[in-house]
């Protein structure tokens, strides 16, 4: 096993470090190539392919699927990338707050103001 | 000489750039955050800098985790934007300086500063938008660029005080270069936010607000963070006041406040600004 | 816990791969250089080492001035070589080792050294050589090599001083693995050489001899060259040399030489090899 | 004007910094890219062709088409990539060191045989 970074634990993060970074890398190399417009008409034609060109394993293929963004994380993916993904689908920061938390978008907005106030 | 006249702290978020391509910066989401700027426009209009460098780092444009500099900086004369993954419009490109660059790769270096040294790099938002806001309507072309770009990204990443140590060294090769230029430093980023996780969401004002009081007036306090103090403190993303802090290294003089602003949320961070004024002493 | 239980120093020049290529090892030519191989040869087959550390540069073949690390540090489980502009057959793949290799990073970034971390980087004769030339055949698949790859090419490079830090952060970094591993550092390039302008075909004996010398015994006055002097004293590819000041930074406890061999001209360089053990002092 | 790294000289010797690596950046890529057999054989289909497609300057181009290389480390090459439009050439490091110092190969070889010996 690749050593972690640290050992302390941040609850609800995921640290993208070395082990990460190496459990993650061909997923990130997909999310990477979603800079390019053809790469995203090649992946929105056809998903499956697309990820099996980037040798995805079941895991991250399934959560790629399900748009499953924590289901990305622990799978290594680094928000940098996930963001790309997150273009693709056109759901912005907000959009992907709210699937990671479980929240409706207007609650993760509502939560974000409080935050900002100081209101926690 | 090259002297520092002064420095800025912004956000450098995607999402402003989209409020100004599409003219929201009166609505009332977005006014309390543009409401600060032209105090900064104004200064930076007055005093006509000849060079900005610029603390930013990149979000998977240029760099990719196959190869992934902990500090890079740009020596090149221009440098070009590129579809991050949304379809932007491409925007201008940033003019470069490529000799003061090659000044301070040289001194830095010299000094065990472990740069990558890039003559091509592709800049993404991190560096756009902090010079969109200054220069509205992409009118950034006469400013010359220099981009520090810092890992933020994967750990490990450079410690604060690292950072801080870059900044520094970066200051002394500016004072030491011959030609008169008027150079600026933008630290760009942060505060306090988190994209990531079930904590996806997290803000903390009151550490953005003693971390923009604490970067005037004892910087020094700052360096002493870990990275994963900041994680905890201010988000897995607030890791990005390295940037401020690789800016505030620079101003080895005396520095005043000149403007602030803090406003939050915009898009999932705590925005803050600031406008720092600084005088060599010899 | 890992030790560091030795190290070479190995010319890595092309004409090596060409001359094994075509069996002329024993030819009037090689064989002064040749050899000097098989006690170091002999030793590690003795000693099994499960890790080798290293140090070489890139001759353009992954880096491109583009983006000029000034230390890349390879974390992959795999490398390739590829074609470097001659044709030369395709090579078997170079086993990697990622864990060390993550703990390395993680270890001296923290202390402040700014690498580039490679996941994904093709390797040239810098390093391959050195592993065929320990291992004929390109029977090297068995080890597992962490590639340490310095700018050598491209002012400013890193000074002697800065190497020989970073080594020693590496030194210090495998002595705090847990695992039980078997450590062996390579030094690879020089010596005295320049291929570069009418004062191509330099090579310096004197300085070269008197450079193992101090390698071995007092390598902390090899840190005082800058890379300006190891030019004018041994070539402009001199600054080689600071392969071997890596490799030398590493080893922090005892040092005893087993072997040496000096041969020149092998192309345009002088040659050196070195055999030597190392015991922690604990 | 860039800044050349040091005043320090070194006769015959042309430091490659900051300066020449950016008069020599696309002649340096434009070598650099000879790692690939296809650019080999496209240069030499047509030399001028492909200097033209890296935008190398007049007396870059006279140089490659010379096979003058101090001309060419003048004009801002670095060692590394000149060694590879040399791999294309057909020749090897003592071809380019009696092409740099005015010597026969011979000559050169000798000159290495008498410098490694120390007889200098
Ligand atoms: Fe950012
Ligand atoms: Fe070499």
């Amino acid at each position: 096993m690749t050593e972690r970074y640290a050992d302390r634990e941040f609850p609800g993060t995921y640290l993208f470090d070395g082990a990460m970074a190496k459990k993650g890398y061909a997923l990130n190399k997909m999310c990477y190539s979603f800079n390019e417009q053809q790469a995203r008409d090649e992946f929105n034609a056809d998903p499956e392919a697309y990820c099996n060109k980037y040798r995805l394993t079941d895991t991250q293929k399934k959560a790629i699927f399900d748009k499953d963004i924590i289901g990305l994380l622990r799978e290594g993916g680094s928000i940098y990338y996930l963001a790309k993904y997150a273009g693709l689908l056109k759901l912005n920061m907000q959009d992907i707050g709210a699937l990671q938390t479980g929240m409706s978008v207007d609650e993760f907005k509502d939560m974000l103001v409080k935050n900002a106030r100081g209101e926690v | 000489m090259a002297k520092i006249i002064g420095a800025v702290t912004t956000s450098h978020i995607p999402a402003i750039a989209n409020a100004m391509a599409n003219g929201l910066e009166e609505t009332p989401y977005w006014k309390p955050f543009f409401d600060g700027y032209p105090p900064v426009r104004d200064w930076l209009n007055e005093k006509q800098p000849d060079v900005i460098i610029l603390f930013y780092n990149d979000h998977g444009l240029e760099f990719f985790i196959d190869k992934k500099p902990t500090f890079a900086l740009g020596v090149a004369d221009e440098y070009h934007n590129a579809d991050e993954g949304w379809g932007i419009p491409t925007i201008p490109p940033v003019t470069g300086e490529s000799e003061l660059s090659w000044h301070i790769a040289n001194k830095v270096v010299d000094e065990g500063f472990d740069l990558t040294i890039c003559q091509e790099m592709r800049v993404d938002h991190g560096l756009t938008v902090p010079l969109n806001l200054m220069w509205p309507g992409h009118k950034y072309g006469h400013v010359k660029v220099i981009p520090v770009c810092i890992n933020c990204e994967q750990h490990p990443m450079p410690q604060p005080k690292r950072s801080y140590a870059l900044g520094q060294a970066i200051g002394r090769a500016v004072e030491s270069y011959p030609e008169d230029l008027k150079v600026v430093v933008f630290g760009t980023g942060g505060l306090s936010h988190q994209l990531d996780g079930e904590r996806a969401g997290f803000i903390n004002r009151e550490f953005d607000l003693k971390c923009m009081d604490q970067l005037v007036s004892e910087p020094e306090e700052l360096t002493k963070y870990s990275n994963l103090d900041l994680i905890e403190i201010a988000g897995a993303q607030g890791v990005e006041l390295n940037m401020w802090i690789g800016m505030r290294g620079c101003l080895t003089g005396k520095v005043t406040e000149l403007h602030r602003n803090y406003h939050g949320p915009i898009s999932n961070t705590g925005a803050g600004l600031l406008l720092l004024e600084h005088e060599h002493l010899d």
